[in-house]
């Protein structure tokens, strides 16, 4: 190998402390150096040109470039060194500056250690193979993954640029918790009124392929190019006949038997059921559990009123594959449940609040059905026990969150907020009402939250007191809820008709698994991480997959929509090429060498080891190895330095290449 | 003990086994690994406390592979390995046939008498003389003899040194390797294609019984053993240098038991130690 | 990176991390300790109250109340506290340090109390009720005390008129010595 | 089977009859105690409020005993006695360097590894079987409301025992009596404790608030299984009523005397004889006819 | 006047994305620290293998340094989470054959913590200076030429 070693002074900023000529000097007597210069400005044209000159003239067949940071220019050598005809991954930058004559005074010292990391670069040039970037395309269509208000927002938008989309929610309608709200703070504006719109959109919009009641199943590929598997669960209802009419639900003689998931078991429901009026698609779901058919075939109500045939009780689940490439994740979040089994086994639940078995003492979303229209009392302010009109509530705040010991330490952000819009509903329905909340701090940071929050203490007369409620137990119909106010210093003592516990947003309990699926990463709680808290906030580190909505952390309805729309830019960015560039930073596996452990498959963040079987010429299986998926591998080397006999190397930081650089220090 | 000679039989001739794996005795206080291939072969096959041998070292190889299905006589210890080596893939249950032993404890070595003396160290804490995983169980389990766990003070010993006391003990111990490489070869987990060891582009390692190769040797052999020892000590019994290997060993997997709560071996569907991560892990002694 | 100044001086909130293991300044104030404590209304401060105190220094105002005396180790707030701070042992922090600062204490009856107790194990190695019930009226002058129940209580033999005392007797002195705030 | 017995000082004292009790019945259920030599006194309250060294000393003495006796177990038929060995077991878990001096205080080494048992967990461990096998007399017409109090379940983080707000063990075992058991909010109310003596007014008001509790919601008897709760509620009683004019009485029993009960033990087998409040299983309607039979 | 002190050779692994970039940093920002550490880079901690590491003392190193992105940033994921588990149990390792642990060092140091790399640089420079050079390797060496 022939190689050329080219010094820059960077103006004064290498020259200064670092001596460059002495450098010159010293790498031509390293082995296989066979030109050595310094300049002025190496980046500039004329230092370009001295590369490129050289590499005719000498036939050179390796560079190394003395200069600033590889992450400033390590891009403008290798494209000089590659304009000259040599591969550009012959080129190897050492870091002058950043690393030797920027932190060092000594010129004597920093001298010596350009000269050092000069031979590491080296010795490593002399390892390095010519490498190819790898080009790949990108299909352009995108996948949302849950249909409630940040995926369709993100749907939309994609799908209004000219894209087409595949929403995918579990539930059997979009709408997600905002259709289940009543009304929506700051503005008090109806939820169901303002969203039902969009879900309709949804459902009509030519680019928009809508599967409900539907999960993804398996996520495989890379940036631009995933193959996606859907899990289409059996409805037992044929969505092309059935033409939502709602006979079968009327009909259907299971009245008392399941309760309401959309109205948070406030209500009953039916075994065959539409979740809402304004489901969107309206088609009902038979719910297996209780169906009589499904327990003993002896009930078919449903198909005799069905007058388009359209039950089908023998229905399988679907499996559907889509090409994609962007994903954008808008799962959402779950309600902290107060019950004694919460699911992380980690949370003890509150034991002093009764764990969920006082009827009255009801979480945030029951109290959202309680006071909505839509809802089992028709908006009417009853308790679930008795159907009374409770005169005094007591609200409680950070329940579930804030608390390291019961719950979660984060803030769940929208409690203080949708606390604050309960009390003001009940007054404003209930005018001889007493409301309390019991809060810690009241945290209203947005547009209007502030004022919202004082007008219901001003205005609406609701009495706020500062601490947390230590217990609460039920005497003679009422329940004691005992507090202090930290304010005051005095202990409060309320007998209440109803509690309403302000529960926190936490976590989907299946969000660790999906991650798992698509491969990305994810935070203690669950929620899922972007890649940069402030300056990329909405994507994944996981390449294509963008994050929009309350999965990655609690986030109220305005946020929710922005990232929503965020998380549509970022995959019209992707759009806007048709050939994505990728590093060929990869690993590969030496199947003869490999003895099959497969411990390079644990440590692979990115599902790129495959399991590959080796067959003798009668197709006889003889052994099975590694074999890396280069499309999904991103570079990292982890399975290199796992594979206790190195039979599976990063290409670009082999073995080889890291030991002699290690050598190089003597 | 149940008749063993029977058991053995009755795996051929259910057609259960192509092969055997068991020990057969060589005088009164000895024994050797034996692979029965034909249900007559299985006549000698004898259970005592002189059965020494990890038969699962053999399992991964190419020679006993080619029989399919594969009967083998195992202790709880020797399951361990087992279990270890469905974790990582190289063997498929359904290929194995356990006759797990109840076990007693075995003597140290040959040609002694068993007691409390000549007990093998790796049974005064056995936890697995039942065997954790089996497709037929011989034996009872009775008192076994106590005995003090000598090792485990020498452990305790010498953490309590300083840097270049230890250093000296260790130097001494390495510097009588003489790259022999019986440890690798008795280690049913030590099954690599080509040892590390043996890698010449680059040279990890140095290949010559000199100081700093013996060195590097052994501190990489313990490390790609940690968390993957399953303890049966078979290195250290085959050392012919006398180097007290189970020492690392047994250090690594008291670290694992320590930082990770993970003991190798015991459940196949565990996720391996090394290959899988907490968030929690510990961070104390990292800047 | 830690901010420890060089000339720190040794504080009260040093004294309460090394006996109790916790950071007083974990707690963030919500007062559910408060909430649900059973003698929360005999005690003239909130138990949030004299972890505030801790917090901004006012060392004084925490070991002179009543609250850290009155404070009956039931451990409600131990176990409902949403931040793992466990006030039952910050309390008997407190009232140790108290003790060792020769504070004038609120609840006299109460420490002395306990002082009769603990000399009853002193001496003998186990409570014994007959001179736990002296020394208690004798430190107090509270002769009257249990009037009603004490002669019960002797008749039913729930009182043993002789103590018992332990082989280890010695032992236990010894532990005192070297333990004992006096 | 046989287990390590820690009594602790109020067994033998006030709480008499606990102590009698216990061992009358344990003996019916083939359980035999083996007391921790030459025990001393855990420290109770009065150490642990004073000085942290000296309350894990006393109680860290114990422990060490208990381990050279070679006990594996030491059940403490005490709450507080049960809740003190327990936290400074772990305590000394947690800080190598807090049981390293306290090891120097009490002159003795500890391995730490003996497990402490409270009451319901001994009969957990005994099963229900065997005292509905050992059953003499159904306490149908019992009304129980069982009593936690504060130190069986707390601190939870320790004990891990039951559910620290919503614990049920104490209802299930009295339940295998035949007895009745009524639901209540003040199982795990704080009675006052150690200021029995010093604030007695305290005392008087927490009881009775407890008291005033379970009778609300139709219990006709109280059972606890913890000497101070039981002093507190029972010998304190008399102040209440006198304090309280027109406040009815109920009687309160150990756990262990109701057990006894059951299992045909009679009052002065069992030290009930000595409660201040009086208790006579004849006189509850309906257990008559059973004795009859 | 000054002795001529004892100036050690130490080689760091270091991460792309997070400690090297970090080190950019400090340079861009002109901070100064001690000239003693050779850095080598990798794509991810998860890249460094122990085997490195022992290398790293065969070829003379007085100390080695592994540095990378902090738990939660890793480029890739998980690297440092693997790596970390593997670097658990092989300081224990280390430590337990005599290798001092002040010569191996561990951090984590962020793209955008300059000042800390400076202040990790110069505290383990310090460290392995304390110690001295690192004879009892150099000996196990020299005996490898003079035997080998």
């Amino acid at each position: 190998m022939k190689i050329g070693v080219f010094i820059c002074h960077c103006g004064e900023n290498i020259g200064r402390t670092v001596d460059c000529v002495r450098v010159a000097k010293a790498c031509s007597f390293f082995p296989n150096v066979v030109h050595s210069v310094e300049y002025k400005y190496m980046c500039s044209d004329p230092g370009q040109n001295m590369i490129k000159q050289a590499i005719k003239d000498l036939k050179l067949d390796g560079v190394v470039v003395g200069s600033c940071s590889p992450h400033m220019h390590e891009k403008t050598f290798r494209k000089a060194v590659s304009d000259a005809g040599v591969n550009p991954f012959l080129c190897e930058i050492a870091n002058l500056r950043e690393h030797v004559s920027w932190v060092h005074d000594d010129k004597e010292v920093a001298t010596d250690k350009a000269i050092d990391l000069m031979r590491f670069a080296v010795e490593k040039v002399k390892r390095n193979a010519p490498l190819k970037t790898i080009q790949v395309p990108v299909t352009k269509r995108t996948l949302v993954i849950g249909g409630g208000i940040a995926g369709i927002q993100a749907a939309l938008d994609v799908a209004n640029a000219g894209y087409e989309v595949v929403l995918v929610e579990k539930e059997p309608s979009i709408g997600g918790h905002m259709s289940q709200l009543s009304e929506t703070f700051p503005t008090l504006d109806c939820s169901q009124c303002i969203l039902t719109p969009r879900m309709v959109e949804v459902y009509q919009h030519p680019k928009i392929k809508l599967m409900t009641y539907s999960e993804v199943e398996k996520v495989e590929g890379f940036i631009g190019n995933f193959k996606v598997t859907i899990r289409k669960k059996a409805r037992f209802v044929d969505d092309t006949l059935c033409s939502g009419c709602g006979d079968c639900a009327i009909k259907c003689p299971i009245k008392k038997k399941a309760l309401s998931e959309f109205d948070e078991k406030l209500a009953f429901r039916s075994a065959i059921y539409v979740p809402f009026p304004q489901a969107v698609p309206n088609i009902p779901v038979i719910d297996k559990e209780v169906c009589t058919y499904f327990k003993n075939g002896k009930c078919s109500m449903c198909v005799k009123v069905c007058g388009r045939n359209a039950i089908k009780f023998d229905q399988q689940d679907e499996f559907i594959s889509e090409d994609i490439g962007a994903i954008i994740v808008a799962t959402g979040y779950k309600l902290y449940t107060i019950d004694k089994k919460p699911e992380a086994s980690e949370i003890k639940g509150y034991g002093e609040y009764g764990y969920g078995k006082y009827k009255d003492v009801v979480d945030g979303l029951q109290f959202e059905r309680i006071a909505s229209a839509s809802g089992p009392t028709s908006g009417e302010f009853q308790r679930p026990s008795d159907g009374k009109t409770p005169k005094k509530i007591v609200f409680i705040q950070c329940v579930g969150s804030r608390d390291e010991s019961k719950g979660f330490s984060y803030c769940s952000k929208i409690c203080c907020m949708y606390t604050a819009k309960h009390a003001m509903l009940y007054k404003h329905k209930v005018h001889d009402g007493e409301a309390y909340v019991f809060y810690m701090d009241i945290r209203a940071g947005g547009k209007m939250y502030e004022e919202f929050v004082r007008r219901a203490i001003e205005e609406d007369g609701v009495k706020y007191i500062r601490g947390r409620v230590s217990r609460i137990y039920e005497e003679d119909g009422k329940y004691i809820v005992k507090g202090e106010d930290t304010l005051a210093g005095v202990p409060i003592q309320i007998d209440a008709d109803m509690v309403v516990l302000a529960t926190a947003m936490v976590a989907q309990t299946d969000a660790p698994k999906l991650a798992q699926t698509i491969g990305m990463p994810y935070d203690n709680y669950g929620f899922y991480s972007e890649v940069h808290p402030k300056l990329r906030p909405v994507e994944s580190s996981t390449g294509g997959v963008f994050l929009a909505g309350a999965c990655n952390s609690p986030r109220d309805i305005p946020d929710s929509v922005a990232m929503a729309s965020a998380a549509a830019a970022k995959a019209l960015v992707l759009f806007g090429s048709d050939m994505l560039e990728r590093e060929p930073t990869i690993a590969f596996v030496n199947e003869n060498l490999c003895a099959g452990c497969f411990y390079c498959k644990k440590v692979c963040a990115y599902n790129a080891i495959e399991v590959k079987q080796i067959k003798d010429k009668n197709g006889n299986v003889i052994k099975e190895v590694a074999f890396v998926n280069s499309g999904l591998c991103q570079g990292c080397g982890t399975c290199n330095a796992t594979c206790p006999s190195k039979a599976i190397e990063l290409i670009g930081y082999t073995d080889e290449q890291i030991y002699a650089e290690i050598a190089a220090l003597m | 003990m149940d008749d063993i000679k029977k058991i053995a039989r009755e795996l051929f001739t259910s057609g259960k086994v192509n092969a055997v794996l068991g020990y057969v005795s060589i005088n009164g206080q000895r024994t050797k690994p034996f692979l029965a291939t034909k249900p007559e072969e299985t006549d000698n096959f004898i259970i005592n406390k002189y059965i020494l041998n990890n038969l699962t070292v053999y399992l991964t190889k190419k020679e006993i592979l080619k029989y399919g299905k594969i009967g083998i006589f195992a202790k709880g210890c020797d399951v361990k390995a087992i279990v270890a080596l469905l974790q990582e893939s190289q063997i498929k249950r359904e290929e194995v046939y356990i006759v797990g032993i109840n076990c007693n404890g075995v003597c140290a070595d040959f040609d002694m008498e068993f007691s409390g003396e000549t007990i093998a160290l790796k049974c005064l804490n056995c936890e697995v003389r039942t065997p954790k995983l089996y497709d037929e169980l011989i034996g009872t389990t009775e008192e076994m003899p106590k005995a003090d766990d000598g090792k485990l003070k020498m452990i305790r010993k010498i953490e309590a040194l300083s840097s270049a006391e230890k250093w000296d003990i260790f130097e001494e111990q390495f510097d009588k390797c003489i790259k022999c490489y019986a440890c690798r070869q008795a280690c049913p987990l030590c099954y690599c294609e080509r040892c590390i060891s043996d890698k010449s582009v680059p040279r990890w390692i140095e290949s010559s019984a000199s100081k700093r190769g013996n060195f590097s040797w052994n501190i990489i052999r313990a490390f790609h053993l940690a968390g993957r020892c399953i303890g049966c000590n078979e290195c250290e019994r085959a050392c012919p240098m006398e180097i007290p290997l189970s020492l690392l060993n047994r250090k690594m997997a008291m670290v694992a038991q320590e930082e990770f709560k993970y003991v190798s071996g015991l459940d196949p569907n565990t996720p391996t130690l090394i290959g899988s991560y907490d968030l929690k892990d510990d961070e104390d002694f990292i800047e | 990176m830690s901010h420890q100044t060089t000339n720190h001086t040794r504080t009260m909130t040093d004294d309460i991390k090394d006996i109790t293991s916790q950071n007083p300044d974990i707690c963030y104030q919500c007062g559910k300790c408060s909430a649900g404590c059973p003698v929360r209304n005999y005690m003239d401060e909130a138990p949030n109250l004299i972890v505030r105190y801790i917090q901004l220094g006012l060392y004084d105002k925490a070991v002179n109340s009543s609250t850290i005396w009155l404070c009956a180790g039931c451990l409600t707030c131990t176990t409902r506290c949403p931040k793992n701070f466990e006030l039952a042992a910050f309390m008997d922090a407190l009232r140790e340090i108290a003790l060792k600062k020769g504070i004038k204490i609120k609840e006299k009856a109460i420490l002395k109390f306990h002082k009769a107790f603990l000399k009853q194990i002193k001496n003998h190695g186990r409570s014994y009720e007959l001179g736990l019930i002296r020394d208690y009226k004798l430190t107090t002058g509270d002769l009257m005390a249990d009037v009603d129940a004490a002669p019960d209580m002797l008749l039913k033999g729930k009182i043993g008129i002789f103590p018992h005392n332990i082989k280890g007797k010695e032992s236990i002195k010894r532990i005192f010595e070297k333990t004992e705030v006096k | 089977m046989q287990i390590g017995y820690y009594p602790g000082c109020s067994l033998s004292g006030t709480a008499k009859e606990y102590g009698k009790s216990v061992r009358a019945i344990f003996k019916q259920l083939d359980v035999e105690l083996a007391d921790v030599t030459d025990w001393s006194c855990c420290g109770a309250t009065s150490g642990h409020v004073t000085s942290h060294k000296l309350a894990m000393a006393l109680s860290a003495r114990n422990l060490a005993l208990a381990e050279k006796q070679g006990l594996k177990e030491i059940f403490a038929p005490c709450a507080a006695c049960f809740g003190r060995l327990a936290v400074t077991k772990q305590e000394l878990k947690n800080s190598p360097a807090l049981k390293e001096e306290i090891e120097g205080i009490i002159e003795d080494k500890l391995n730490n590894t003996i497990e402490i048992i409270n009451i319901i967990q001994l009969f957990q461990k005994i099963g229900k079987e065997k005292i509905a096998e050992k059953k003499v007399l159904d306490l149908k017409n019992l009304k129980a409301a069982c009593y936690y109090g504060c130190l069986l379940v707390r601190p939870f983080n320790i004990l891990h025992f039951d559910d620290a707000e919503q614990p049920t063990s104490f209802e299930e075992l009295v339940k295998s009596t035949g007895a009745e058991v009524v639901e209540w909010n003040y199982k795990l109310e704080c009675c006052g404790a150690a200021h029995s003596l010093p604030r007695k007014d305290i005392v008087v008001d927490l009881s009775k608030k407890i008291l005033d509790d379970a009778m609300k919601h139709g219990a006709n008897v109280l059972v606890v299984a913890c000497p101070m709760c039981h002093s507190n509620l029972d010998m304190r009683q008399k102040n209440i009523i006198k304090a309280n004019p027109g406040q009815k009485e109920i009687p309160v029993l150990y756990l262990s005397e109701l057990i006894g009960l059951c299992l045909g033990l009679d009052n002065k087998q069992l030290g009930i004889n000595l409660h201040t409040i009086d208790f006579n299983i004849r006189l509850k309607k309906n257990v008559e006819e059973e004795v009859a039979k | 006047m000054e002795n001529k002190t004892f100036e050690p050779k130490i080689i760091a692994f270091v991460c792309n994305w997070c400690t090297y970039t970090g080190a950019d940093l400090a340079g861009t920002s002109r901070m100064k620290y001690e000239p003693n550490v050779r850095l080598i880079k990798l794509p991810c901690t998860g890249r460094i293998d122990p085997v490195m590491i022992l290398k790293a003392f065969e070829k003379g190193a007085d100390g080695v340094l592994v540095s990378g992105c902090h738990p939660g940033d890793c480029h890739y994921n998980a690297g440092n989470f693997h790596a970390r588990r593997r670097w658990i149990m092989f300081h224990k390792l280390l430590d337990f054959v005599g290798i001092d642990e002040n010569r191996l060092h561990f951090s984590w140091v962020s793209a955008s913590e300059g000042k800390k790399f400076v202040d990790v640089i110069n505290g383990f420079v310090n460290k392995v200076k304390a110690k001295g050079p690192f004879e009892k390797y150099e000996k196990i060496n020299k005996e490898f030429v003079i035997n080998g």
